[in-house]
């Protein structure tokens, strides 16, 4: 497929609204010094990555993303930057002096990456081939199935992991009471 | 659309989640850093997904997975900076180096 | 007089050091006791060291005089060897003199921590140490004196130096300057000598091949230099190295001169005035002493080199002088400037040359050493050597500033003063070289160095410039200063005094020296 | 040690008989001295006396003028000639004779040096005695006169020097006392500044003359200027080969001092100091030390180093020529006066350097009195307006009429004027130009007395005519002040008198002679009769300068228009920076070497060689703890301790990883994932 076909289909248009948005959004979330700023950002990128999962028929995938990270995840980050009070506006010490470390690092990551992704195109084949499934949402009936039949058992351990997450959030957000407070209940 | 263009995307969309993640110092800020490359991974699965159009939606299946870890991962993550925080009214993870030799 | 023929030398070397252990006889509080004892001691020596140029035969200047040779450590051949001649005599008198003016000047100008009797102690030693290099006609005795001397130095460095931080380039470390410029001072000293000291085992050893037993004992050594007897092989030409790392150290010679500015700006200004009067000559004494006449063959291979190093630091440190901005560094870096004349003199290996480093010597130790009283003097009253600050010195002491500027015109090589001659005679003795080496080159270093009195004239007169001249900056003008006091009267008119005379008479030391030199240059190069 | 000696009782060069002098001669040494005994004397017990030291000075000075002045008749009536050395110094032998070369201090007492003292003592004398008129109530007057003392002292060791050893003794005395006199004022900073060029302009040009006299001294085995020149005459093949390039080293040394093109650029800035030390400077001491010095070698140009003429004339008619246009366009006083005195130096070392030993030397003598009385005259002007500038000047005719009439009578001698001093020596330099073949250069210097006579009717007309500009009411000076005046206004009338082609005057003879009375012979040109015709010439370009500096200047002095008019575009800004001279020395060498040249010998000290002995020290220390550390605390216990050392020693290191930063740990895991990915690939 050359890039002029690639342009010609109207869909890659609908990809190309989306992904530069969500590289600079990122890119945003990276840099920028007001940290509610970067959660905001954050939140732009998910949504991107959200319309991408429905151009490639993952619809479930999309809202529950939008639900759990848009809706909770997010709200969970600004509560955070909240309660630890930390600067709402710009702030200077937000991002290491020396950033070209992680420059250097970061683009070596997305060179391995990027060979990665070219050498297994090669070995495995058809990765610029029309994807075949798109057009077709995928039914949540399936993926209700595979969570019950073939993945049930991490299903469950995720459950668990969850509850395990929500007790031991709040035995470390809560505070070390003096035992007189404990007396009193004041951490309830 | 063809495979390639969302490998990259996640390839780009992760390169950036490191590069926050390495550079970053504040807490919070690396916390979402996490998140970007999360997504990154997400995306890249459910491309899979779609390229090799399992039956059973392995792929999707696995992208929930991530969100619902990431999820709890950022309810502890959020629930240690607070305590940090409360402990040392900074964010700065520099600061934190009390687990060294 | 037969006594003093005998004993008269010894005692001016050992006279310090007898001293230094009486002073601690004195009880700690007795402080003017200590001082008295010490200027007795000091004037004792110095009266001894013009009593032997008294009584010194300058009609065979050229020979030993005085000379006492005692079995000293039979095992090793090593005697107690030690005389003057006409180049060690005016050395010796002025190395017992400016002691004599050092205790005088010190009578009350003390730095913290206020130790009288450590530091008039270290002096003391110090002269023995000084007195006895420039006597010393043994190799193992020369090299104990040469050591003797870095000790006390470095005790008056460490202790009473100047106690600021300074960051050195590089290296990234903030350092305490006196630490750093007494450990410097001690560790680059000792890392020349220890290459000296090869030398002269080197020489020790070689030298049974022509004689019935090995010998440390100096003139020994010349006579079979004048036989050449060392040759100009592999071995000679490592010989002169070794010592030659050893004296440039000293002297210092570019590019190893970096441990004088530092010890200089940090020494207590006794330490500086002794340090720029008579340590430095150590160095381009031992070479007219020992390289040059032990091995005539490779220091006439080594002279182009030795003269290129010399302009190198006439040049170098002229410049180096305009970028400083404390009056003691930039005197500091002067002597760099001014010991390159001193060695370009040697490096002709001619009489007139070597003339020139000694007159040179003796006027840099006055006027160096007069200089660097004066910025002593000066940072006592203001408290600063930034140049920056200071201004309109004049002004507020107009005889301290008279004096300065008399200095200054010394030092920048006035014509009637006595800083010109060594620089003239240089030159004179770059135009002609000795016979074989290269006429071209050495002309070549002339211009240089002629060039470099140009630069000098440049910094001096900046310096006073903006030192003495101008109005007084704000922060002085309504400060009261007390001009020249007693004792810097009477530790300096002397200077100033024999400043003027070598200037206008300069056969008070050539009168001593040019038989001498005239012979050096004779026996070691023939013709 | 003392070694007096009495070389040469000679015959003159025209065969005359030279006498050895008498007593004055024999005592010539007094003068040399008594200077310096004042200046010691004022510097200790001035401040103590009623005139602050000014009567020891004018003392000294006065007699310096009769023993100069007794010994001036003595030369007159008989040929002097008497050296006398005193032994200050053997250096050695350089290894080229057997005998040891030496230095030594004496005097020469002979026509040229007996006609250099009375000048400098008689011009010395009028300025101290004028300056103790000028400098009343000023600051330092202790200071100052010892500085004068000290001053013409130089200057009279100078031209008492039988070697030049003593020679260059006097030479940086001289720069010395003329640092100290110009930065008189050193609490301003331009003055101290001026000091500071003035010294270190003469400094460089120094470096010729040290070189130069390294060159012959050696070669001649003698720093004698007897045997120099008795070398020279006879072509003495000692000299062969340094000759021209030493002469042009010595020539170097007298550009300085004497204020040649392109060292010229102290004098103009020389004025900071107080006017009694410009008169002296500009007469009498300082810049004709350059002329003596070639007057005192000539035999060494006019014998041996001919082709250095080919060098030392251009400069000196760029010198009279280019340089005296700088004097049209300034407006303080002093400063018009200044490079008038830098063209008429160019006009005395042309002669000399064109052969002409006696007119040099007579535009000398002349020049020192109508120059003097011109500073001390614009001196008097400037302690009546308290301004140097012109434009706060005229109409002051009326008002200072000593001042005024001997002005003019300066202005006129300097002019060219028959038959004032300045037309008889400066016809004879003309003469002696176009005798010895140097037409164009001749012309030149005809062009430039039209320049010369130009400039000084401006300065005049501004100054004393039209109406007074500045404020407050000037007044006549003292007559301690007008005295040397009228004292200096005389001989500029009739000095010139002294040397008119083939006359003689009696038995005291004439200038020719008197400076004639040397042992080694000149060989040089001097007219033996008047030339009408350039003599012509040269009235022609004064009379014409006069009437266009009358025309332009004299009408509207108090208007002022005619200096606009002569801001020409371009040529006034050239004109008015001397060329841009002093621009290219400061910018192009002076701040340089002051800043990024000795910054960087600084860095290089501070950052590589102390770099690489700091880095050695902390290399050495490091190689230290190694050695301790691994091969004597370990490697002694290493059998006993190998496992727990080992382990410790590998848990210290490894520890070093556990920093605690998170980004480390962060940084470690993305490289070590990264590694991991590479290394499945490969694998893969």
């Amino acid at each position: 497929m050359t890039l002029a076909d690639w342009i010609a289909e109207p869909v890659n248009w609908a990809f190309l609204a989306m992904a530069f948005p969500m590289v600079l959004a990122a890119l945003r979330v990276v840099t920028s010094r007001n940290v509610v700023h970067a959660a905001l950002f954050l939140v732009l990128a998910l949504a991107a990555s959200a319309g991408l999962f429905l151009l490639l028929s993952a619809e479930f995938v999309a809202w529950v993303l939008v639900l759990v990270y848009i809706g909770a995840v997010v709200v969970l980050f600004l509560f955070g930057i909240m309660i630890t009070r930390a600067p709402i506006g710009k702030e200077t010490n937000l991002s290491h002096k020396k950033i070209w470390p992680a420059a250097v690092a970061s683009l070596a990551v997305f060179g391995v990456t990027f060979w990665l992704i070219y050498e297994l195109g090669e070995q495995v084949g058809g990765f610029s081939d029309t994807l075949p499934a798109v057009g077709q949402a995928t039914p949540t009936e399936i993926l209700g199935e595979g969570f019950i039949n073939i993945y049930l058992i991490p299903f469950e351990a995720v459950g668990f992991l969850l509850l395990a997450a929500l007790i031991g959030g709040i035995t470390l957000a809560r505070k070390d009471l003096s035992p007189a407070e404990e007396r009193e209940g004041a951490g309830l | 659309m063809v495979l390639t263009q969302f490998l990259v995307l996640g390839a780009l969309m992760f390169s950036i989640g490191v590069f926050g993640l390495l550079s970053r110092r504040n807490a919070v800020t690396i916390l979402l850093s996490v998140e970007l490359m999360l997504a990154a991974v997400n995306i890249n699965l459910v491309a899979f997904e779609a390229f090799w159009n399992t039956a059973a939606a392995h792929g999707q299946i696995f992208a929930i997975f991530v969100i619902t870890i990431a999820a709890a991962e950022v309810g502890i993550g959020l629930a240690i900076i607070l305590l940090v925080f409360r402990n040392r009214a900074s964010g700065n993870i520099d600061e934190l180096d009390l687990m060294r030799w | 007089m037969a006594w003093f023929e005998s004993v008269g030398l010894s005692l001016t070397v050992f006279l310090p050091a007898a001293g230094a252990l009486a002073l601690f006889a004195l009880p700690k509080a007795q402080e003017n006791a200590q001082k008295l004892l010490a200027l007795v001691v000091t004037g004792l020596t110095a009266v001894l060291a013009v009593g032997v140029a008294a009584n010194f035969d300058y009609g065979r200047s050229e020979r030993f005089q005085f000379e006492v040779t005692e079995s000293w450590i039979p095992a090793i051949g090593a005697r107690y060897h030690i005389g003057v001649d006409g180049i060690s005599l005016p050395l010796l008198v002025l190395s017992a003199v400016v002691t004599l003016l050092a205790v005088i000047y010190s009578w009350d100008h003390w730095e913290e921590p206020r130790n009288v009797r450590g530091f008039l102690a270290l002096m003391l030693l110090l002269a023995t140490g000084m007195n006895g290099t420039f006597v010393a006609l043994d190799l193992v005795l020369f090299f104990i004196f040469f050591e003797l001397v870095l000790l006390p130095m470095y005790f008056m460095i460490g202790i009473w130096g100047d106690s600021s931080k300074r960051r050195i380039p590089v290296l990234g470390r903030t350092v305490t300057m006196r630490l750093y410029a007494a450990i410097k001072f001690f560790i680059f000293t000792l890392f020349g000598s220890a290459f000296m000291l090869l030398g002269f085992l080197a020489l020790y050893f070689r030298s049974g091949d022509f004689l019935p037993a090995n010998t440390f004992d100096i003139p020994a050594l010349i006579a079979l230099g004048a036989e050449n007897a060392f040759g100009s092989g592999t071995f000679a030409f490592l010989v002169f190295g070794a010592m030659f790392l050893g004296f440039a150290v000293k002297v210092p010679m570019w590019p190893f001169h970096t441990w004088l500015p530092d010890a200089h700006t940090a020494a207590p200004t006794v330490g500086s005035v002794l340090l720029a009067a008579i340590l430095l000559k150590l160095g381009s004494y031992a070479f007219l002493r020992i390289s040059i006449p032990i091995l005539p063959e490779m220091a006439r291979e080594w002279a182009p080199f030795i003269g290129l190093l010399a302009v190198i630091g006439i040049i170098y440190g002229s410049l180096a002088c305009l970028a400083q901005t404390d009056v003691k560094r930039l005197i500091a870096f002067s002597s760099v400037g001014h010991m390159g004349f001193v060695m370009l003199g040697i490096a002709t290996m001619t009489d007139v040359g070597f003339n020139a480093s000694l007159i040179g010597m003796v006027a840099h130790g006055l006027i160096t050493g007069l200089l660097f009283f004066l910025a002593g003097s000066m940072h006592h009253r203001y408290h600063t050597r930034e140049i920056a600050r200071l201004g309109g010195n004049q002004k507020l002491m107009p005889w301290m500033g008279g004096i300065l500027a008399f200095t200054a015109m010394a030092s920048l090589g006035l014509p009637g003063l006595a800083g010109f001659w060594g620089e003239f005679m240089s030159l004179l003795g770059a135009y002609r070289p000795l016979a074989g080496l290269s006429s071209s080159q050495f002309q070549t270093y002339m211009v240089i160095g002629a060039i470099g009195t140009v630069l000098t004239a440049g910094y001096m007169l900046w310096m006073l410039q903006r030192v003495n001249l101008g109005e007084p900056k704000a922060e002085w003008a309504d400060r009261s200063f007390h001009d020249v006091e007693t004792t810097e009267w009477l530790a300096w008119a002397p200077l100033i005094v024999a400043i003027v005379v070598i200037g206008v008479y300069p056969q008070v030391i050539l009168g001593s020296t040019t038989d001498a030199v005239v012979n050096l240059a004779r026996t070691a190069f023939g013709g | 040690m003392v070694n007096v000696s009495l070389p040469l009782v000679l015959a003159a060069t025209d065969g005359a008989e030279l006498s050895s002098g008498g007593f004055f001669a024999a005592t010539a040494w007094i003068m040399l001295l008594l200077p310096f005994v004042a200046f010691l004397a004022i510097i200790l017990v001035g401040k103590r006396l009623k005139g602050l030291g000014a009567e020891l000075a004018i003392g000294a000075m006065g007699i310096n003028l009769v023993w100069a002045s007794v010994l001036l008749v003595q030369n007159m009536l008989e040929g002097i000639y008497r050296e006398v050395g005193l032994t200050i110094a053997e250096i050695g032998t350089l290894g080229i004779t057997d005998q040891n070369l030496s230095f030594e201090l004496g005097f020469v007492v002979d026509g040229l040096s007996i006609m250099m003292y009375w000048v400098v003592a008689f011009v010395g004398f009028l300025v101290f005695l004028y300056a103790h008129g000028y400098m009343k109530g000023d600051v330092r007057v202790p200071w100052f006169f010892a500085s004068l003392s000290l001053f013409a002292g130089s200057m009279l060791v100078l031209v008492g020097a039988p070697n030049l050893i003593q020679l260059i003794i006097g030479w940086e005395g001289v720069g010395l006392a003329s640092y100290l006199l110009i930065g008189h004022y050193w609490e301003h900073k331009p003055n101290s500044d001026a000091a500071v060029k003035a010294f270190m302009t003469n400094k460089v040009a120094d470096v010729g003359l040290i070189l130069g006299t390294i060159l012959i001294g050696p070669s001649l085995g003698s720093f004698r200027f007897s045997a120099l020149n008795q070398a020279a005459a006879n072509h003495s093949e000692s000299l062969e080969g340094v000759a021209v390039v030493g002469g042009l080293l010595l020539f170097f040394g007298a550009m300085g001092k004497s204020a040649q093109f392109p060292l010229h650029v102290w004098l103009p800035d020389a004025m900071a100091g107080p006017t009694p030390v410009s008169a002296l400077m500009h007469a009498a001491t300082m810049v004709t030390a350059g002329i003596y010095l070639m007057a005192r070698t000539f035999p060494l140009y006019q014998e041996m180093a001919t082709d250095a003429r080919a060098i030392m004339l251009p400069i000196a008619v760029i010198t009279l020529f280019v340089l005296g246009f700088l004097a049209l366009v300034a407006d303080d006083l002093k400063r018009v006066l200044a490079f008038s005195t830098v063209s008429q130096l160019g006009y005395m070392m042309a002669a000399v350097a064109a052969g002409g030993y006696t007119a040099g030397l007579f535009h000398l003598f002349t020049h020192a009195f109508f120059k003097a009385l011109l500073f001390l005259g614009a001196g008097s002007v400037i302690h009546a307006v308290h301004s140097n500038n012109m434009s706060d000047m005229g109409g002051l005719r009326k008002s200072m009429p000593v001042t005024f009439w001997t002005f003019v009578v300066g202005a006129v001698s300097l002019a060219g004027v028959i038959p004032l001093a300045g037309f008889w020596s400066k016809d004879e330099i003309l003469a002696t130009l176009g005798h010895e073949g140097y037409t164009l250069f001749m012309w030149v210097a005809i062009l430039g007395a039209f320049v010369t006579a130009f400039y000084m009717t401006r300065a005049v007309s501004l100054t004393f005519l039209g109406t007074y500009k500045g404020t407050g009411h000037p007044h006549e000076s003292p007559p301690v002040m007008t005295g040397p005046l009228v004292a200096l206004a005389i001989p500029s009338v009739v000095a010139g008198l002294f040397n008119i082609p083939g006359v003689t005057w009696g038995p005291i003879g004439n200038f020719t002679e008197w400076v004639g009375h040397r042992v080694v012979p000149m060989g040089d040109y001097h007219p033996k009769s008047i030339e009408w015709d350039l003599a012509a010439y040269g009235l022609i370009a004064a009379g014409a300068g006069i009437l266009l500096g009358w025309r332009l200047f004299a009408p509207d002095a108090a208007t002022q228009t005619a200096r606009d008019r002569l801001r020409i575009p371009v040529l006034y800004p050239l004109l008015h920076k001397g060329y841009y001279i002093d621009d290219l020395y400061m910018k192009g060498v002076v701040n340089p070497i002051k800043g990024p040249v000795a910054r960087a010998v600084d860095w290089v000290n501070a950052y590589v060689i102390d770099t690489v002995i700091n880095g050695v020290g902390a290399l050495t220390a490091r190689i230290g703890e190694l050695v301790y550390g691994r091969f004597d605390q370990q490697g002694i216990d290493l059998v006993l301790n190998a496992t727990a050392g080992g382990t410790g020693w590998a848990g210290g290191r490894l520890r070093l990883l556990q920093s605690g930063k998170v980004r480390q740990y962060a940084a470690g895991f993305v490289v070590g994932a990264l590694l991991l990915v590479i290394a499945l690939v490969i694998v893969i």
